[in-house]
């Protein structure tokens, strides 16, 4: 057991905007769950192999390179490389897991989104009119099907600001609504369809999180986030020896 | 049928094989992202000067971004198109379908791989899960059907969809040209069964020995094949395990804007080092 | 070449039933096809079996062993045993099989049947009311799918009678109708949607073929089947070189 | 979910793992006619005097035979039931059907992957290709289903159907209870993949090591698994490859309509040698 939720920390050293959504992101893992990281999702994959390092229940972690409970040597940039799939015992291919999670057994996915509504919908394809787009963004991917499908999903974004969480949506991708995001700041979960403030960077104010919000926030019952364990730190630490991929995300909080 | 049942001669240069493909054609591009694409196979219909090709993959990237700057591409289905790692969006791509100088049909991954299925198991749709509350169905005008069943759900359907060559790179195929892939296919087998036409380009041919040892990991079975061509670093600057990784400074070099970029990255590639390009 | 079809061959040893329904289904197997044979089909394995050995074009044999173009060191008792995957390059499971024949790309399917009537239509499911079975027989299998799938369906009786070449079928498993069928005394082929007499035993004649069969049969144009090759012979010697198979048959002309 | 993702305590003995199915449950059996059938499993059942099962296979033959004669099926889901080799007809599950003792659902193969796809695919019907001109459609109330992208082509489709379990059995697990089938996997995937909860029955484990070596070579990872038994010669008397053939003697000592064969064929099983059912 690590410290109780409410007991405030001793300051020790600041937390990264990087390092507070990887972290927030692994905390989403449950027992027993079976978790996806996907394509062109860095922060999803260091989360997933940051709980697998941190955490002392067991999960099984997926991903777009076919492994299963692999053990990567490090982790690499791009979040579908082959390396994923070291040590697996099995290659579970892209047609197997995303039938898995339609049917209903995939217990968290994490994937990535460009703009989020209030429900948790997602907006992955255009900025603008789609018909007329003022910029073409990645496309459909996993949203579309597996937001819908599986138990719970959870997304992040490097830019906490009312371009990012929106009131509207210049186009749904993925209906059905994230179950999680992260951002630099804070930590929405759904409640009753909506997303709310669970917790917030202990760095800023609520009122700043609710002002940088594109929608309407509910913030009852939120408190800080957590402070990362000595746990998460050094699992985190041992994926980004060199803090490369910090330096590449580029977050400001 | 393309006739793959005769397999005496089916290895041909990397070049015959991109001419099989016409202006126009439909073509599925296997592998994903920056990983074992069938690159070589790419470069060499743009140097053909191939035009008007609709693109069928559910995670294109450096592909169909250079296929779109060098102006090959008429139509695109896609489920997610980046060039993953830190190069983000794929900007030829991204500027084609901006200036609408291509057309797009965007899809879910899964959707994509629902419409290839309906074409490899016969039938004129098949039913996705998912989708609900999502604005791409209507974008593409598919249709939801209520559950004969009775059990009051309803469930978009998408129609089959069979491109007229699927092209895969492999690490490795026998002489009789069955696909062995060591790691995850992807999306090659699905592609390999929705598609009129099989063509592969591979690392190197394997003794036939160690295909009849593990006969379980051929992907796509030698019938099925219609002509292979061996191109070493064939998934160049992309990955083609587990022989090599991203070329990551080729991919950086490619991303230049400059206009002379796309001539000078074709002509760095390792097709044009020996003779198997011919 | 062997020899041209209307030359009446020099009378050499007796052409057993079993040989006959062997030979001719291998007949039925054109160069460059892909032909399969299923479960429960030894006289379709071993027809595949004798085309390799006796035809020198190129056709592609899979089975419901999962073998392509396999190479056993014998004829299995059971048609879908393992050994018919022996020195195989690929496994081609059910799944693919069927798909591939429901896409309409397999050439030749070998099908059993227990009633066959002249549309080339077939029971395998109920000898009586399906509700009241007088026998019920292994069902469905292949037939309801790949009949109207494949490119072209042949079967095989060990008895040409009235009985098993009928004129109404009790149930209809399959429909799309077979394009061959071969008996114990005659080959029937479909022309514009009806079996007709396309060539009969020398043992037999015309006559004796129609009394015996159920539905109305067209002999125009029909002549008697040509004799074994010797490399048909020799290949059907090598596949059951102490005649087990044609033991277990018990087929009588 | 069946919570496979914990790896620590999945081997259990015979007679635990067939003690998961309850009286009624529906059950997908893997392997085809006399090959690779989890058929010490199905014997452990008969011993535990299980009834009321629904078996669903789509090439059974002595699994379900056997089953019947001991009374233990109120229903089957089939495509074709033989013993094959030069046995014939299944002759209890013949009789069972002919004197109303069993219900019977008659599918085409195929047509009965395609209910078990619906499942796998999280949709509640599956297009079938063929079936037409059949009677097997109108028998089981299937429906067709018009073409919604007007091609003019209607098709019939099936409705979902997920057993309570699959029972597979494989060569080699390993310790996690990854599940490799070496030679054609039958239907076992598309059993793994549409079944609420997947058991399996083994002739050993394998070393981690060559999972990790051959990792395409797993049909079903360690996660989707329950629970595995470790049984030697667990599918006799049928074959498992690459390990033993068909016990031809004991399956036509099996075949002897005497009052007394069942119970001798029960003891004569393998899984009654050593210790491994406890």
């Amino acid at each position: 057991m690590t410290e109780p939720l409410k007991t405030q920390p001793l300051k020790t050293e600041p937390w990264s905007p990087f390092s507070y959504i990887v972290t927030n992101l692994a905390r989403f893992v449950e027992p027993g769950d079976v978790a996806f990281s996907g394509v062109n999702s860095s922060m999803a994959m260091l989360a997933c192999l940051l709980a697998k390092r941190a955490y002392d229940f067991p999960f099984t972690y997926i991903n777009v390179a076919g492994g299963v409970d692999p053990e990567p040597r490090y982790a690499p940039l791009s979040s579908s490389d082959p390396e994923l799939a070291r040590e697996s015992a099995s290659i579970f291919a892209n047609e197997d897991f995303y039938d898995l999670c339609a049917r209903g057994r995939m217990d968290l996915c994490f994937l990535g989104a460009a703009q989020i509504d209030a429900q948790g919908r997602t907006n992955v394809s255009v900025i603008g009119d789609w018909h007329e787009p003022k910029v073409r963004l990645p496309g459909g991917g996993g949203a579309a099907v597996m937001l819908p499908t599986a138990r719970r999903s959870c997304t992040w974004r490097t830019e906490h600001s009312t371009r990012t969480l929106v009131d509207r949506l210049d186009f749904i991708t993925g209906g059905g609504g994230m179950y999680g995001v992260v951002t630099p700041i804070a930590v929405l979960v759904k409640r009753d369809g909506r997303l709310r403030l669970d917790s917030w960077h202990p760095d800023v104010t609520v009122d700043e999180v609710v002002d940088r919000t594109g929608f309407e926030l509910d913030t009852s019952g939120a408190a800080p986030t957590r402070p990362p364990t000595e746990a998460e730190r050094a699992a985190l630490a041992s994926l980004d020896p060199d803090g490369t991929f910090e330096r590449d995300a580029k977050i400001r909080g | 049928m393309a006739d793959g049942t005769d397999t005496a001669s089916k290895i041909v240069s990397l070049r015959e094989l991109a001419a099989l493909v016409p202006d126009g054609a439909s073509v599925a591009l296997g592998g994903s992202f920056l990983h074992r694409g069938p690159f070589a196979f790419v470069r060499e219909l743009i140097r053909q000067r191939r035009i008007g090709l609709e693109i069928v993959k559910q995670s294109p990237g450096y592909d169909l971004d250079v296929l779109c700057r060098a102006g090959a591409v008429a139509k695109a289905y896609t489920g997610i198109v980046a060039m993953e790692g830190n190069f983000g969006l794929a900007p030829w791509y991204r500027r084609a379908v901006e200036r609408k100088e291509i057309e797009l049909e965007e899809n879910a991954c899964y959707s994509l791989t629902s419409r290839l299925r309906a074409a490899a198991y016969g039938v004129p749709f098949q039913p996705v899960a998912g989708l609900h509350g999502s604005d791409i169905p209507a974008l593409n005008g598919w249709k939801e059907i209520p559950d004969p069943y009775g059990s009051g759900r309803s469930v978009w359907v998408v129609p089959a969809l069979s491109p007229d060559f699927a092209v895969l790179h492999a690490p490795e195929v026998s002489e009789h040209g069955d696909v062995r892939i060591l790691g995850t296919p992807h999306w090659d087998r699905i592609m390999s069964r929705a598609a009129k036409r099989v063509l592969v380009v591979a690392e190197r041919i394997a003794p036939m020995e160690s295909f009849r040892e593990h006969p379980e990991k051929t992907l796509v079975p030698h019938f099925m094949v219609e002509a292979v061509a061996v191109q070493p670093q064939g998934a160049w600057p992309g990955s083609c395990h587990p022989d090599y990784a991203i070329d990551y400074p080729a991919v950086e070099h490619y991303m230049s804007e400059a206009e002379s970029t796309l001539q000078a990255h074709l002509e760095r590639a390792p097709e044009l080092r020996g003779s198997s390009r011919d």
